[in-house]
């Protein structure tokens, strides 16, 4: 009655009177500060949370900074996709933007290369062998996104996937660095990522030291190279301490 | 009966810049008198020879290219004065046909197949096990087709998604095309698979998909009554056409597509849209018949030879 | 309290209804069914084996399309598809035909106000026609409440649009069986809601007055519906 | 994808493990291949090039368009890749759709750099501005996989580095200038044609580790083995432009840096040979 | 386990549970007679109920709500568009209800839950006609702009009452919201004027009254199941599995009925249980407002 049905008028969210944001940092200044006034190898502090949703098998929250995700864990059970018989288990991904999570109002539609993505960091962790026939679902929603979204995705749902009690090797950690002119900045915030000259994101299996998904883009020379994945490593190492000691906490706050 | 055969030691133009018609030219000379004694009349007027460097060339520059926007239906000129039509054909030309076979190499059947600047390949995989149980048939063979374009098969690059439904009709009509030559009941409970990708879309690119599917399907060698040959016709100006491009194509006038087996000398396929009277259709479907066995010879050249160098190979 | 109407009607007046069944020849039960200008055409396919979607080893399953008269589906389509296969579970036996489906495809052919009533009473009279093992048979209604507080039945698509609020309501038709009469608390079976969909704000009491006038004119509908079914099926049935 | 039993799988394996392949290559050798240009004719730049049975075409296709808002100062180029049913069956109706997006998403990472569009991309994005914040060139790059024999990343990477330096950008002149909003009449030259600096755009390596050795350009046979792979672009300068690894076992990060001085090695052959055998396809089609 | 038979014995335990998953019809009917439910709640009390606003930075007006598990997250993104010439001075709500396949096991990716756009139709239907909103308060310049409420609302878990979670997380969004202060520039384009530019900017700000919109008559709703003579308030998913007659009844702050929605269902509804769903409904509303007005103070103190 009110809604008029079918008319959906074209609308523009308005923007900043000024036209260009002045740059976070210029060309080769080198003491420029972060604008959340973190140091360039300081990350975001991280929360997570196990068994958000109820409904699902298992689930975690994780909160860095603006960047908020959730991630559900389903199965193992029957798989949907008529597969032939397999031996070994199916990991079927999927990441989902909500319309709020970018400053821009979006579509809310399936993000394909983070649901790929997803798959390929956390299939070497998952013994898939332990559940032949089944699938096992591990659906991820992007409630907003600040920044680093991927990673933060990658490690939340290797949390949830712990609290579905899915067979793994260990859990999986995931950081990401930003290039920026010279330097090297660590768990970059979304303003960081739309300046950056290159990224690098690094997943791995913290206690096993095993590297599982690494992707690069920018131009990068062997020595940055090593400094960046040292830097992601060790990142990884101590996100990986964090996210275990989260486990703990919610086993013995469930023995209680 | 004179042959109406494709110059096959002619080397295609390499370059499209300087895109000429010239095939058949003399040879259909012959096709046209007794096809068509009125139009043979008028063309007796007619210079023989060729007149290069008429009409606009649609392929020249991509970034202005004339092929991107629909000539408008208003009368205009598809045939000059002089017979000659926009890429400076005469009527009752067929632009160069040129085929490969076994271009996929992980196929059973592959073989690419051009008609002036259409180009496309197809793919055979089969006969192999039914892959979806349910659609199994008991006493014959299962053929399944699928058309699709490439993106930068059109003038203007396109981004239609997958199965539209100009490429489901199209790949329905292949199928059917195809099932009706196959001999389906020698292969009970299983599958073919008959893919066609359009690399270069200007006019025909249906009749060029029958084409390179018969070839396609013959190299996988699968049991056919007779290969299936393709052209299309058009009627513009008052001129019946053969082998129409993109520009005559989408000028809006009948466009008569036809398909046979030449041995047989039956139609499998004919297709028209626009309508057109009926004595004059009669007119348009003869000239496109001719069209498919003039192809048809030359597919059964191109096979012999493929069969000769298979032979070599061997040593036989 | 006298209503001036448009077209010269009472309160309680409901519009011409006309009921025809056994319309379609593929379908294994259809039905068209007037109220004034509003035209739904109801058809029903099944009992067929279980799609695997919702198949379900103790009851049968129902599955309503509801085709709008333009466009395509859209939320309210879906809305109306959920309410009507919810009522009409529930005036259906599901336990006599396990793990099957019965389709029942509605086609709106016009609009003029009391759209999903409409197409309740179409649905009821298609599942008859296709001999659908049914509890009894369900009656729907509109009622419109105005700003002052009177209450009309069955508006026109106008009257929809210019009343404050209204009420579609589904009751069921009274059984006359040698079976114990299923009620409670002593109140008659008819007078018990299957269904109630508002729209606009209304105060309680509007609500219980439309629901006694709604349960009122119902009593004609509900004579008019199985006077209709009586009938042999091919010859059309038409009531002032 | 590839059924193999035992036996093959074993062969393959003390194959690569003798440094010898079962085409009779080495481990780091490429498959012979064969560079086409301009193949496509209604593009401005197109290429086909065949890796053993791996057949790829790409073209590239400019368009008028408006930089975005965020950068306005640089055109925008796009990769879309398409895996054809002729390829493979399973590629039928949507069954390419997961691969197609997988190798168009790493051939933009690993060409076209990072989101500033300056470091690690093959093409200056700020070349294609005719007026800034107005008129840009959108460059569209599609890739057609039209058989496939393992490898495809590598050869449409290569396709699409022989498309660019096939591609001719018609010049265009601003007609006049004008103010606020109003959008620049532009002219396209039908004659005059800017060529892209191709030198800068990298190569793709893929190194496939089968066992404890690495080997370049794997048939699907050997792809069929893979415990991970990881897919390198590289420049010319020797360095790393981009790198998506595949492939889910985990690896020591000390094998991944070796993987990469590997891969560096075996760019610069490879870098070598594609670039004569684009300029000798180049020659070739002027000739004709 | 609430059972009151279940002595921490692990043998029952499964036994009990075994009961629940065979005969469910069963083992609530023996709860219903108890006038207990197995999650230890009366027949008639709602399950626990927390909002949270502003949890989304990146919207104009947010907030979470839950009852019991089901938890929604609702937010609101403000847009500018040009009215219609119908009602120039008129601004637009849009609302759209979101399940993701992370809520339930029964969403999968690709596919829509059916749920979800009846339910989207139904809050809708609801905000828009219980007048809680006056689309004249969107208005910016007559004729020329106007406000576009974008209210998306994403179940994050579903258990249950999915309507009430919603039309609670959307009421909280809405009385959370702020709206930016905006001015109109030269283009007749509105643009957003920053904090410090809002003292110094030569252009006056065309909102600078209207940061808030003011809710009249908020509604609230309650969904209850009617099994036997059993009234069910708030129902959990499995409940809701189990008897399929749901009553949602909404009602405003002056206790007017904005809806009474009784989809089908085997069990007929009588006035008389009609009339005891409203008492309750009653009730609820007026605890609902509560929460609502803390949450709303817990803010203002932050």
């Amino acid at each position: 009655m009110a809604a008029k049905p079918g008319s959906a008028p074209t609308t523009y969210s308005p923007s900043l009177t000024q036209k260009t944001r002045p740059p976070i940092f210029k060309g080769n200044d080198l003491d420029w500060v972060r604008p959340d006034g973190r140091g360039f190898h300081q990350c975001r502090p991280a929360f997570f949370r196990t068994g958000a949703v109820n409904s699902a098998s298992g689930s975690a929250y994780a909160e860095f900074g603006n960047t908020k995700v959730i991630v559900s864990v389903f199965g193992p059970r029957e798989s949907k996709k008529a597969m032939m018989y397999s031996d070994i288990g199916r990991l079927n991904c999927n990441v989902s933007y909500t319309t709020f999570a970018t400053p821009v109002r979006g579509q809310g539609s399936d993000h394909k290369e983070f649901s790929s993505m997803l798959h390929k960091a956390l299939e070497g962790a998952i013994m898939l062998e332990t559940f032949p026939k089944t699938t096992v679902d591990v659906f991820a929603l992007v409630l907003e996104s600040g920044g680093s979204d991927l990673p933060v995705v990658i490690s939340c749902a290797s949390l949830a996937l712990a609290d579905a009690g899915i067979m793994m090797y260990d859990l999986v950690a995931a950081v990401s660095v930003s290039c920026l002119g010279k330097n090297l900045v660590i768990d970059p915030i979304l303003e960081e990522e739309s300046y950056q000259d290159g990224s690098l994101m690094l997943t791995c299996m913290p206690s096993r030291y095993e590297v599982t998904q690494l992707i690069f883009t920018g131009e990068w020379s062997t020595p940055d190279i090593n400094e960046a994945m040292q830097l992601c490593l060790d990142a990884c190492g101590k996100l990986g301490k964090v996210m275990r000691s989260c486990l703990k906490e919610a086993t013995s706050a469930s023995q209680e | 009966m004179m042959q109406v055969r494709p110059n096959l030691d002619y080397e295609g133009p390499k370059s499209h810049q300087h895109h000429r018609a010239f095939v058949f030219g003399f040879e259909y000379g012959f096709l046209k008198e007794k096809l068509d004694q009125k139009e043979a009349a008028k063309r007796a007027n007619e210079q023989l020879g060729f007149v290069f460097d008429i009409g606009p060339n649609p392929w020249s520059k991509p970034a202005t290219s004339s092929f991107g926007c629909k000539p408008s239906l208003v009368k205009m000129e598809y045939v000059s004065p002089e017979g000659l039509r926009l890429d400076g054909r005469r009527p009752m030309e067929m632009r160069q046909i040129r085929a490969e076979i076994g271009t996929v190499a992980r196929a059973d059947g592959s073989a690419v197949f051009e008609m002036g600047n259409t180009k496309v390949i197809a793919a055979v995989y089969g006969p192999r096990e039914v892959q979806n149980r349910s659609q199994q048939i008991s006493d014959q063979a299962l053929v399944r087709c699928e058309y699709s374009m490439a993106n930068f098969s059109t003038g203007d690059r396109m981004r239609k998604p997958k199965g539209d439904r100009r490429s489901t009709e199209i790949s329905l009509v292949i199928r059917q095309t195809m099932e009706a030559c196959i001999l389906t009941h020698l292969m009970p409970r299983s599958q073919i698979d008959i893919f066609v990708q359009v690399l270069q879309a200007d006019g025909g690119t249906r009749s060029a998909c029958i084409n390179a599917a018969t070839l396609a399907l013959a190299d996988a060698g699968i049991p056919m009554r007779d290969i299936v040959t393709s052209c299309s016709a058009g009627y513009l100006n008052s001129t019946p056409l053969l082998d129409l491009n993109y520009i005559e194509d989408s000028a809006g006038g009948p466009d008569v597509t036809v398909g046979i087996l030449p041995k047989l000398d039956k139609v499998t396929l004919l297709q028209m849209d626009a309508k057109l009277p009926l004595d004059i259709f009669e007119n348009v479907m003869g000239l496109a018949t001719e069209g498919c066995k003039a192809v048809a010879n030359y597919i059964r050249e191109v096979l012999l030879e493929n069969t000769k160098q298979l032979e070599y190979r061997r040593g036989l | 309290m006298e209503v001036d109407r448009e077209d010269g009607r009472t309160q309680n007046q409901l519009r011409p209804l006309a009921c025809s069944r056994n319309v379609l020849h593929r379908a294994h039960g259809s039905a068209s069914w007037y109220q004034g200008d509003t035209k739904v055409l109801a058809a029903v396919y099944g009992p067929k084996a279980g799609a695997r979607k919702n198949e379900n080893p103790e009851k049968a399953c129902i599955e309503v399309i509801w085709k709008p008269k333009t466009g395509q589906t859209g939320k309210l389509e879906k809305e109306y598809e959920m309410i009507l296969k919810r009522t009409l579970q529930s005036i259906c036996i599901l336990t006599v035909n396990p793990n099957t489906t019965t389709s029942i495809i509605i086609q709106v052919v016009n609009d003029d106000g009391a759209l999903l009533p409409c197409a309740i009473n179409a649905a009821c009279v298609a599942l008859v026609d296709a001999g659908i093992p049914m509890k009894h048979l369900a009656v729907a209604i509109c009622c419109c409440v105005a700003k002052s507080g009177y209450v009309i039945m069955d508006p026109t698509k106008l009257e929809e649009q210019k009343m404050k609020s209204f009420a579609y309501l589904v009751f069921p038709n009274s059984v006359h069986s040698v079976l114990p009469e299923g009620s409670v608390q002593g109140e008659p079976m008819e007078h018990g809601i299957v269904t109630s969909v508002t729209h606009g704000i209304m105060s309680v009491d509007d609500y219980f007055y439309c629901l006694e006038r709604g349960c009122a004119a119902s009593a004609k509908l509900s004579d008019f519906l199985r006077r209709s079914l009586q009938r042999h099926p091919t010859d059309s049935s038409k009531a002032g | 994808m590839v059924g193999l039993s035992v036996g093959e799988k074993h062969f393959i394996q003390g194959g690569i493990a003798q440094d010898l392949r079962s085409d009779g290559r080495k481990r780091l050798t490429y498959r012979p291949i064969y560079v086409e240009t301009g193949v496509i004719p209604q593009a401005h730049g197109s290429a086909r090039i065949r890796l053993g049975a791996t057949d790829v075409i790409a073209s590239v296709k400019a368009e008028l368009g408006k930089p975005s808002a965020l950068q306005p100062d640089k055109g925008k180029i796009a990769i879309y890749v398409d895996c054809s049913p002729t390829a493979a069956p399973m590629f039928e109706g949507r069954g390419g759709e997961e691969l197609s997006t997988e190798l168009s998403v790493a051939l933009q990472r690993c060409l076209l750099g990072g989101k500033s569009g300056s470091a690690g991309s093959g093409i200056d994005p700020s070349s294609l501005v005719i007026v800034e914040g107005k008129v840009c060139w959108d460059l569209y790059i599609d890739g057609l996989v039209i058989s496939s024999d393992g490898n495809l990343l590598d050869a449409l990477g290569a396709a699409i580095k022989a498309a660019l330096s096939n591609t001719g950008i018609p010049k265009v002149n601003v007609a006049s200038e004008t103010s606020g909003d109003e959008q620049p009449e532009v002219n396209i030259s039908d004659e005059e044609f800017l060529q892209f600096d191709t030198s800068g755009i990298p190569v793709i390596v893929t190194l496939t580790k089968v066992g404890r050795h690495y080997i370049v350009d794997a048939t699907s046979e050997e792809e069929s083995q893979i415990s991970s792979a990881i897919s390198i672009s590289i420049n010319r300068k020797g360095h790393i432009c981009g790198l998506t690894k595949r492939g889910g076992a985990g690896l020591d990060p000390s094998i991944i840096l070796d993987m990469i001085s590997v891969a560096k090695h075996v760019s610069e052959q490879l870098i070598n040979k594609l670039d004569s055998e684009i300029a000798a396809a180049e020659a070739n089609e002027e000739e004709s | 386990m609430g059972l009151p038979n279940a002595s921490g014995d692990l043998s029952t335990e499964v036994e009990v549970d075994a009961f629940r998953r065979l005969f469910p019809l069963r083992f609530y009917e023996k709860h219903l007679s108890e006038s207990i439910r197995p999650d230890a709640r009366p027949l008639g009390r709602a399950r626990d109920t927390t909002i949270a606003l502003g949890a989304v930075a990146s919207a104009n007006g947010s907030a979470l709500a839950k009852i019991g598990s089901t938890t929604m997250l609702a937010a609101i993104k403000m847009e500018v568009m040009t009215p219609s010439t119908e009602t120039p001075d008129e601004g637009c709500v849009a609302i759209d209800f979101h399940m993701p396949p992370i809520c339930s096991p029964i969403v999968r990716p690709g596919r829509p839950a059916e749920a979800a756009p009846v339910v989207s139709k139904q809050l809708s239907d609801t905000i828009l006609s219980s007048g809680m909103i006056s689309l004249k308060e969107l208005c910016l310049v007559s004729g020329k702009a106007a406000w576009m409420a974008y209210l998306d609302i994403y179940c994050l878990d579903a258990d249950g009452a999915l309507f009430d979670t919603a039309l609670l997380s959307a009421v909280a969004a809405f009385s959370h919201l702020e709206i930016p202060v905006v001015s109109l520039n030269d283009d007749g384009k509105i643009v957003l004027l920053s904090e410090e530019q809002e003292g110094m900017s030569e252009r006056e700000p065309v909102n600078k009254e209207k940061r808030k919109l003011t809710l009249c008559s908020i509604p609230f709703s309650l969904t209850c199941i009617l099994h036997k003579n059993y009234i069910l308030a708030d129902p959990t998913a499995e409940e809701e599995s189990i008897m399929e007659t749901l009553v949602t009844i909404v009602l405003d702050s002056s206790s007017q009925l904005v809806s009474l929605y009784k989809p089908g269902g085997p069990v007929l509804a009588y006035t008389s249980a009609i009339q005891d769903c409203i008492a309750i409904t009653r009730q609820r509303v007026k605890e609902l407002q509560k929460i609502l007005e803390e949450a709303i103070s817990v803010m203002e103190v932050d």
